[in-house]
């Protein structure tokens, strides 16, 4: 059996598995915010594939969008999670209870 | 024509009324001459009408078309014939006489006005029920004879024990008029109106057109008559109603709104000509007929009152109870088919009846208030007046030849000798009763000696209540003289053109019907003997200790009021006890606060999911998706 | 210009408007706006009725405007001998509860704006023959009785009550809404004009399924804003907390909505449903009669007897309506005329002894006809004709529905008799007894009776009124009468022959949604 | 390439762009009057707009389109962007830093609101969405001295991200089966539903939006977000951020798939189901009044999705209506909320206390705004719900599922009473007043913007016809195919 | 096996080792590295697909700069070990049978319904993918200019230190 767009994508499916799942396990907002690149990861591959296998460019140029957007976020994202770091000293999310029910 | 002005008869005390509560509510003196003058009027009326009746069988009046709905027409309308004419002139002219002693007997009470506002609407509704062509405009009197009795017992509201009574009797009847408005009900569904001419051509012509219902349907339309007149098991409020005052008591609770019933009974009786046809199921009633039930219930409480009014010790009560045990013999004349008898009866009842309450309520005047006869004693040489017309109130209701009494009762003992043996014992024994316990009240309040201080400084009362005392005292006398059966089967065809002496009229009951009428004189004796024996000189009761259980079962009415407060206790309360739980708890509590706290504990149970925690948030996300992808994409 | 209906439906919402521009403090200026305007309401609403044509087949006074095309929504009016009898006694009972906001004496403002909101309403939503607007006139009344219940309601459980009877009706709102706007679906072309889909449906009949479906959102959406049992809960609790001139209005007038629209709607264009429906109707209307007769019997607080009392009076209504005859239906619409002058009359006694003497727990009230003649009296006639008594309106409406509805339900019927005369008797009596007989306590002898002509003037218009219909009920039921023959043509419909069979098994059994391919 | 049809989006961003050099040349204290420069460019913009007719017009290769439905939301988040950028000024005091930047990103977040209207490609979607979610992220948590606010912007930030991360492996899959990435392309791709990876992608990026609208099981974050977040914020994304994702899942279910939106009838259902629930009730016992919004929110975003299961044009404009109603209302009640809770610092529902003798126009104004929210006439809350009712029916038939529907959302309304007028009590019938019963001032813009909120409600539910009509134009052009009952008949 | 199939088991194995040892591992560093890695990794994989230019980005732009603004930030803020927790077993369960539902899922339906693929011809070049960024795709690529910027005002608000 070849290798073909089947295997990609379950390649990019657990990635995205294990993205999902670090989010679950994980307390640390930054692990947590890497397990998303993960799956933002996953996404390109999917993406990547798609494209080399239906032979269109687009999903390729999405890919380019994609790394730009997660670049954009990630620098969004960490400059949040500083800014919260020095008003609470944590970055673990049972500690950023102050809102509930 | 004078029956054109019918409607006058009716609507002259409603008129008054109206007027007295609108405009003369501040001069009692004003109100009562107008309410005089209304009854007046309407007595005059009516005497012409019954002139310009005549010979004739009805009159035709033109009727108020009240309602007219689908198959459901109603008119008010005025239904002249004998039957309503006799019953017309007993309503207006006992009640003149009534309205006139009230005017004395009330005098100084600080709600005047009202008693004659009362009084007024009373007689208005009283007229309405005899004037009555159809059901519906009967039952609408009949509702609104029981408001205008309600108002008059309560008249003095203030009382705890009149206000009771007020009440009690309403309910009572209302029981009552339960029967009484799904019989007609029931009627209107088989034959389709409610209108008397209608209703008995129909069942002229179909003795079966009633069908299975027939006995229920008469039997659910004596109920009416039951409230009413007061009869076994619906009895209770009569008594009572004595918290009233005395002419009240006389003109409603002795001489007419009480006869309504058998005025009724005998208005419809072509209802109870019906033959029932019971279905199969119930093939074992067959026989049982509505008019037997009617006779038996008028002999029970012929007999029940007449032995309870033995051992009562206050005036207007022994009087009660002596109604009660006259009604109980018209409607069981009625029962056994004889309404001519009944109303006969009826109207000496009246006159002697409202004597009896009128001088009753002289004394009780005479002795301010005091109405428990063993405080009285030796009135007999201070209210002259007053002890002879009572006396010959007495007598007539004892049944003594030749008054009035007699004869209407012989036609009565009649009418149970034709129809059933049994009751005319019952008839019998009651006759001797009444002439025992209306005499103990005889012999105690008038010759006995005086019992209290009261008693020694009563005076005769004033003209305005003597004079109505010796009005009525004549009729009483002499109403045994006029043929009153004989006017009233005129009507029919066999009977026309007959023709009465004076004599005949007179000695007449010992010619067609000796047993009865010997039967009724024995008893008459019986009774006075054995009062006399024990009452003449009596200083209080010596029968409670000759009998003591019997005595005071009597005395205590038979426990009926205990048993219906048990009664009652067990049904309305309890269900009443049983809906209110329901409603509180299952139906408010259970199913509405029910669903609120469920609901809002389910708000506060989602909200849990709501911890603050990314985590958990994360998770419920990816569980959510987790279901949605499993329940829509699962292989 | 409007014309004279619509100016029945105008004039309070024009006062209300009004007085939204008084300023507060001039609270007599906001009191003689709200009674001209209801007086003048009252005027037109018995120029209607006096000028109402009972001969005239179909509907009267009508007016209508087109308010959202792309749905065809518009706003008509019109009145025919249902709802003419229901008009009057809207503006009637509206001028005395008006009349009787005296009793109100905080937040005078707001309290008539939204008195006055809520009688435009009431009265619209009976005006109405467009039912969006039929239902969006119920809101508003509705909503105006929420709050004033709320904010000017009494007693120590008013915020539970207002919120049980702001779900309780919403809900039951809702439901109507939903049935409503199945009901608007159903047309073809779909409309929402009554008048159209009377006729639409006259024509051609509803098919089975969708009767069966509608039916019974609509009786129980209506029902519940009836009480029905057992949806009836929030009455008692409401009508006990209510402020007087709210309680006035919403039992006696707005309450009737819901079989209003039950008798304008549901009944006729469902005729199939309708006869399918009758046996529970019936069933559940001896719930109203007997067991809240029962409940009535045991309560010691005015209002909550009132409250149960009138929902009882509410089974003789829906008996009438189940009879599905003549006689019977007019007997409905007749009570509900009476009722509402009744109930109208039954809370303003209380509220004026509310105020008078601090309280209506009848074990501490006594003998209060000695010092309020003319106020107890009229208590004992509101109790009197709260039990049938002939010579008020109600004995006639409740002895023809009884009358009609034995030869389709006789044991129900003979149990309904013994509620509506027995039970009735029973607490109503027993409320006299307690409140108007008896000896008068100390602490109640400085009560005054209701002096001056002003005062008394309410008590007077309704008792009178109810005297008037009760005298003369053929005023009323010769204009009732063609218009309930027309509705129960439609309402007694056989199932109209079927073209095939199999035309009809598709129908029933066919789930299609209410789209058509036009 | 027409470039001149992004006009609008253009002025916009052009806007914000001048507002942060401006910046550099005003004194502090002057600049949050920047606001009202970028409030009265917006209104110029949405007047502009409605001299503006294009019709149906496509661009950059068919992934811009504007068509009456864009337009109809490129006004409505206009107008909410004016709103917001007026209570924005008000609330300027609030902000330490930034207060320019503050406006800038609003106008940035509404050209993303701009394009998202326009999107006919779901490269576009992914983009235009990112530009709002990025730019909520900062605007939430823009209160960094806050705890709260950054609590809520890493919230935000973090779920938003992982729904991102759905909605690029959908848009994945979707590229891989359908070739194609445009919307009316895939729309003429005969065949395309059979695949099933195409139907997870179509699902997966329901998840993106069903983020954005917070719709169940995705709603979590809406009242942690909306508690935390500054208040024209929270309006901002209550409004703005939901109707985008409305719009986007009314652009790709009825204009890209709209036989799997018949199709999938159970699974919609379901999700308004849940969200109407879980609105509703987790709402009653709140006293947050953010958080009682947030959950409000949800609700609301379930009876949006009322228009979304019944798949019809009856539903389609009934979300819109619905949608400009809920505009004025929340804009309304958000106001109020902000004025208020400045003094007391608090967001409790005691604060409201005696608000009717404070300032009675805002009592009226927050009393009007909850009325409308739990639907009553004559507001627009109550025709809107009306409307999504009535396209339920119509689509129902017979169908018990629909009628379950129905069933809960009745539910869901009837007990959202409950809250709201828990609200209206506490601001006129409250036992004890709030400590101090000092008049709020009110300044006169901020009054002008809660009159026309007022109107706003008013207007839509007394004479809701023209908005009627605009809402059923704007979704002519939608598909309306034949539902699959009536297929079958 | 071919040697491009070894090629893409050896890459798809490494890149999902290291994803593993990204979430598991309690030191936020040697996370960060192994995140690193995976994306080096996949640039293995982009290869294999032809996708130079996206491999040479993905590793400048994401191994290069977004991971060293994640590092940077780790040594920043100096995380410590994540200290081990209780787990709840049930919670536990449910999260995996979760992930693995939506995972087993999304790769039944990939098995299920892979589209039908022709030979890939396609390479990745720069040329045209520039080409096709600035003409058909010239929207997405300004709107993405302005979420840049977005960022950038983002950043600049949320960390500056002293507010002015």
């Amino acid at each position: 059996m070849n290798v073909g767009l089947e295997h990609y994508l379950t390649v990019s499916a657990l990635l995205f598995a294990l993205g999902l799942t670090g989010v679950l396990i994980r307390r640390n907002l930054l692990i947590m915010y890497m397990s998303i690149e993960l799956m933002l990861n996953a996404a390109n591959l999917a993406f990547v594939a798609m494209s080399r296998f239906t032979n269109n460019l687009n999903g390729q140029v999405m890919v380019f969008f994609i790394i730009t957007v997660a670049a954009a976020e990630v620098a969004v994202g960490l400059a949040l999670i500083v800014a919260l770091y020095r008003k609470r000293q944590t970055a673990h999310v049972e500690d950023l209870t102050s809102m509930k029910l | 024509m004078i029956e054109n002005l019918s409607a006058w008869i009716l609507f002259l005390p409603l008129i008054a009324a109206a007027v007295i509560t609108l405009f003369t509510r501040r001069s009692p003196s004003v109100s009562a001459y107008i309410s005089i003058a209304a009854i007046a009027i309407s007595f005059l009326l009516t005497l012409g009408l019954f002139f310009r009746l005549g010979n004739e069988t009805a009159l035709t009046v033109p009727a108020i078309k009240w309602l007219s709905v689908g198959n459901l027409n109603v008119e008010i309308g005025f239904l002249v014939d004998r039957l309503s004419v006799l019953m017309l002139l007993v309503v207006t002219g006992v009640g003149l006489m009534i309205h006139v002693y009230s005017y004395g007997y009330m005098h100084g009470d600080k709600a005047f006005s009202r008693f004659f506002a009362s009084l007024s609407l009373f007689t208005f509704s009283m007229l309405g029920i005899v004037f009555a062509t159809n059901f519906f405009q009967m039952f609408i009197f009949w509702e609104l004879v029981g408001l205008s009795s309600y108002l008059l017992i309560g008249y003095w509201f203030e009382k705890p024990s009149a206000a009771d009574a007020c009440k009690k009797a309403f309910l009572t009847n209302r029981i009552g008029d339960f029967g009484f408005l799904l019989g007609i009900i029931i009627i209107w569904s088989l034959l389709g109106s409610v209108q008397f001419s209608e209703l008995q051509n129909a069942i002229t012509q179909n003795k079966a057109a009633l069908g299975a219902l027939a006995t229920v349907a008469g039997v659910l339309i004596f109920m009416g008559a039951m409230g009413k007149s007061a009869q076994f098991p619906l009895h209770v409020w009569l008594p009572d109603a004595m918290e009233g005052p005395t002419p009240v008591s006389a003109l409603i609770h002795a001489a007419t709104m009480v006869a309504a019933g058998v005025y009724m009974l005998v208005r419809v009786f072509f209802l109870y000509t019906a033959t029932p046809a019971w279905p199969e199921a119930l093939s074992f009633m067959e026989g049982v007929t509505a008019l037997e039930i009617i006779a038996w219930i008028g002999g029970i409480t012929s007999l029940l009152a007449a032995l309870i009014a033995v051992q009562q010790n206050d005036i207007k009560r022994i009087l009660a109870y002596s109604t009660l045990s006259q009604l109980g013999y018209m409607i069981m004349s009625v029962g056994l088919d004889g309404k001519t008898a009944a109303m006969y009866h009826l109207t000496t009842h009246a006159f002697f009846k409202a004597l009896l309450f009128l001088g009753a309520g002289s004394v009780i005047h005479a002795m301010h208030h005091e109405q428990d006869i063993w405080q009285m004693g030796a009135l007999r040489k201070r209210m002259p007046r007053t002890f002879w017309t009572f006396l010959f109130g007495t007598l007539a209701l004892a049944g003594v030849w030749p008054l009035s009494g007699f004869y209407s009762k012989d036609e009565v003992f009649v009418a149970a000798i034709d129809g059933n043996p049994v009751l005319f014992g019952i008839a019998v024994l009651v006759a001797l009763l009444t002439t025992f316990y209306m005499f103990r009240l005889f012999f105690v309040v008038f010759y006995a000696p005086e019992k209290s201080e009261g008693a020694s400084h009563a005076h005769e009362s004033p003209t305005v209540m003597t004079g109505p005392l010796i009005v009525l005292a004549i009729p009483t006398v002499i109403a045994g003289f006029f043929g009153i059966n004989h006017y009233l089967s005129r009507g029919d065809a066999n009977a026309h053109g007959e023709h009465h002496g004076f004599v005949d009229l007179l000695i007449g009951p010992f010619g067609h019907a000796p047993l009865a009428a010997i039967m009724g004189l024995a008893a008459v004796i019986f009774g006075f003997a054995a009062a006399y024996g024990l009452y003449y000189r009596a200083k209080q009761d010596p029968l409670p200790n000759m009998m003591r259980p019997v005595a005071r079962s009597m005395r205590n009415r038979f426990y009926f009021d205990e048993l219906y407060a048990a009664l009652i206790n067990l049904t309305h309360e309890a269900l009443a006890k049983i809906a209110t739980g329901i409603d509180r708890w299952i139906v408010g509590g259970a199913l509405v606060k029910g669903v609120q706290g469920t609901t809002e504990l389910f708000g506060r149970g989602l909200r849990l999911a709501q911890t603050g925690n990314l985590q958990t948030y994360a998770f419920i996300f990816v569980i959510g998706l987790a279901v949605l992808l499993f329940v829509f994409f699962r292989p | 210009m409007p014309n004279l209906l619509s100016f029945t439906i105008l004039f309070p919402l024009i006062g209300a408007l009004a007085v939204a521009g008084t300023p507060a403090s001039y609270r007599f200026l906001i009191r003689i706006i709200a009674i001209v305007t209801t007086a003048l309401s009252l005027a037109c609403g018995i120029a209607v009725f006096a000028s109402f044509d009972p001969n005239v087949a179909g509907y009267q006074f009508k007016e209508a405007l087109t308010w959202v095309e792309a749905i065809g929504i518009q706003y008509k009016v019109g009145v025919d001998g249902i709802n003419v009898g229901l008009v009057l006694m809207g503006t009637i009972v509206a001028f005395a509860a008006t009349a009787m906001s005296y009793l109100v004496v905080e937040r005078v403002k707001e309290f008539y704006l939204l008195l006055l909101v809520m009688i435009g309403g009431i009265l619209g939503a009976f005006a109405s023959l467009d039912i969006f607007f039929f239902f969006f006139f119920h809101e508003l009344a509705l909503i105006p009785t929420f709050i004033m219940i709320g904010v000017w309601g009494r007693g120590a459980n008013k915020n539970y009550a207002t919120f049980n009877i702001t779900l309780y009706l919403s809900a039951g709102a809702l439901i109507t809404l939903l049935g409503l706007v199945a009901l608007y679906l159903t047309g073809n072309p779909r409309t929402f004009d009554i008048e159209e889909l009377t006729r639409q449906f006259s024509q051609n009949a509803m098919p089975l399924a969708r009767q069966q479906l509608i039916f019974p959102l609509l009786l129980f959406g209506f029902g519940i804003l009836v009480s029905l049992w057992p949806f009836h809960t929030w009455a008692p609790l409401g009508y006990g907390a209510a402020p007087t001139p709210t309680a006035m209005l919403h039992a006696g007038v707005l309450k009737k909505f819901g079989l209003y629209g039950l008798l304008r709607i549901a009944l006729p264009l469902m005729p199939q449903a309708s006869q399918s429906w009758v046996q529970v109707i019936a069933y559940l209307c001896l719930g109203n009669i007997i067991y809240n007769g029962f409940v009535a019997m045991r309560q010691r607080d005015l209002n909550q007897l009132i409250g149960n009392s009138s929902v009882a009076h509410m089974g003789f209504i829906f008996l009438g309506l189940a009879s599905l005859s003549l006689v019977g239906v007019t007997g409905a619409v007749m009570i509900m005329v009476a009722h509402g002058l009744l109930a109208a009359l039954s809370f303003a006694i209380s509220g004026y002894f509310y105020k008078e003497a601090g309280t209506l727990d009848m074990d501490k009230m006594g003998g209060f006809l000695q010092r309020m003649p003319f106020v107890g009296s009229a208590f004992l006639i509101a109790a009197m004709a709260g039990c049938g008594l002939p010579g008020f309106a109600n004995f006639v409406g409740e002895a023809m529905t009884l009358f009609a509805a034995y030869q389709s339900l006789p044991l129900i019927t003979s149990f309904a008799v013994w509620g509506g005369l027995v039970i009735a008797a029973i607490y109503m009596l027993r409320a006299v007894r307690d409140i108007l007989h008896g000896p008068l306590p100390a602490e109640f002898d400085r009560m005054s009776d209701a002096l001056g002509w002003w005062r008394k003037l309410p008590f007077a218009l309704l008792f009178l009124a109810l005297l008037f219909f009760g005298v003369w009920p053929r005023t009323l039921t010769e204009k009732i009468q063609p218009a309930a023959q027309r509705i129960l043509e439609m309402a007694t419909a056989k199932q109209p022959a079927p073209t095939s069979t199999a035309a009809t098994v598709a129908q029933i059994s066919s789930t299609a949604p209410l789209e058509r391919t036009e | 390439m027409n470039a001149s049809l992004m006009i609008v989006e253009i002025a916009v961003v052009l806007t914000g762009l001048a507002l942060l050099m401006l910046d550099l040349w005003l004194p502090r204290e002057r600049r949050p009057q920047l606001g009202y420069l970028a409030a009265g460019a917006v209104a110029a913009i949405l007047v502009g707009s409605f001299l503006w007719n294009p019709g149906t017009q496509y661009a950059f290769n068919n992934s811009y389109v504007i068509d009456p439905l864009a337009m109809f939301f490129k006004r409505f988040f206009l107008l909410t962007a004016l709103f917001v950028l007026i209570m924005s000024v008000d609330f300027a005091d609030r902000i330490p830093v930034g207060v320019s930047e503050f406006y800038a990103l609003i106008l940035f977040a509404l050209s993303g609101m701009l394009f998202a209207a326009s999107t006919n490609d779901f490269i576009m979607l992914f983009v235009s969405l990112e530009l709002i979610t990025v730019t909520f992220y900062i605007l939430t948590s823009f209160q960094r001295h806050r705890v709260r606010a950054l609590e809520a912007g890493v919230k935000y930030l973090i779920l938003g991200a992982l729904s991102t991360g759905f909605t690029l492996f959908g848009i994945a899959l979707i590229f891989g089966t359908a070739q194609s990435t445009n919307f009316t392309e895939i729309l003429s791709k005969a065949g395309i539903l059979d695949s099933k990876l195409f139907m997870l992608g179509i699902f997966m990026v329901l998840v993106g939006l069903g983020f954005k609208i917070a719709a169940f099981p995705f709603q979590i974050w809406a009242p942690d977000v909306y508690q935390g977040s500054p208040a024209p914020v929270t309006a901002f994304l209550a409004v703005g951020s939901k109707a985008a994702g409305f719009v986007l899942l009314i652009r790709v279910l009825f204009g890209a798939v709209p036989t799997l939106a018949q199709n999938w009838n159970e699974l919609l259902i379901v999700i308004t189901m849940v969200t109407i629930l879980y609105g509703n009730l987790c709402a009653i016992p709140q006293r947050n009044l953010k958080r009682l919004l947030g959950y409000s929110s949800i609700g609301n975003a379930g009876y949006l999705l009322l228009g979304v299961s019944a798949a019809n044009a009856a539903g389609h404009s009934a979300i819109l209506y619905h949608l400009l109603g809920y505009l004025f209302t929340v804009i309304a009640a958000f106001f109020v909320i902000s004025i208020v809770t400045r003094q007391a610092q608090d967001e409790d529902i005691n604060v409201l206390n005696g608000l009717h003798h404070r300032s009675p126009l805002l009592a009226a104004t927050l009393a009007l705004a909850m009325i409308s929210l739990a639907g009553i006439p004559p507001l627009a809350g109550f025709f809107g719900k009306f409307l999504l009712l009535r396209s339920v029916v119509e689509r129902g038939g017979s169908d018990p599922l629909y009628w379950a529907l129905l069933g809960v959302a009745l539910f869901g309304i009837v007990t959202s009473f409950y809250y709201y007028l828990g609200v209206v009590r506490a601001i006129y019938w409250s036992k004890d007043s709030a400590a101090d019963d000092v008049p709020l001032h009110v300044s006169g813009i901020v009054r002008f913007a809660l009159f026309a909120c007022i109107v706003g409600m008013l207007f839509l539910g007394i004479f809701p016809n023209s908005a009627v009509n605009g809402a059923t134009r704007a979704t002519a052009g939608l598909s309306q195919p034949a539902g699959p009952a009536v297929a079958a008949k | 096996m071919s040697g491009y199939d070894i090629a893409f088991y050896a890459f798809s194995i490494l890149t999902l080792l290291c994803g593993v040892i990204v979430i598991t591992n309690r030191n936020p560093v040697t996370s960060a590295m192994f995140l690193v890695l995976t994306i080096v990794c996949m640039a293995g994989l982009f290869v294999l697909l032809r996708a130079f230019f996206l491999a040479a980005v993905q590793i400048l732009v994401y191994a290069g700069a977004v991971m060293v603004l994640f590092l940077f930030v780790i040594m920043l803020l100096d995380l410590k070990e994540e200290a081990l927790r209780k787990i709840r077993k049930v919670r536990a369960v449910i999260g995996a049978l979760a992930v693995i539902a939506v995972v087993g899922i999304i790769i039944n339906v990939i098995w299920n319904s892979v589209p039908a693929t022709t030979t890939p011809t396609l390479v990745g070049a720069t040329a045209p993918l520039g080409r096709l960024l600035f003409t058909n795709f010239l929207l997405p690529f300004e709107i993405l200019s302005l979420l840049l910027l977005v960022a950038m005002l983002g950043v600049i608000l949320l960390s500056k230190k002293d507010l002015k």
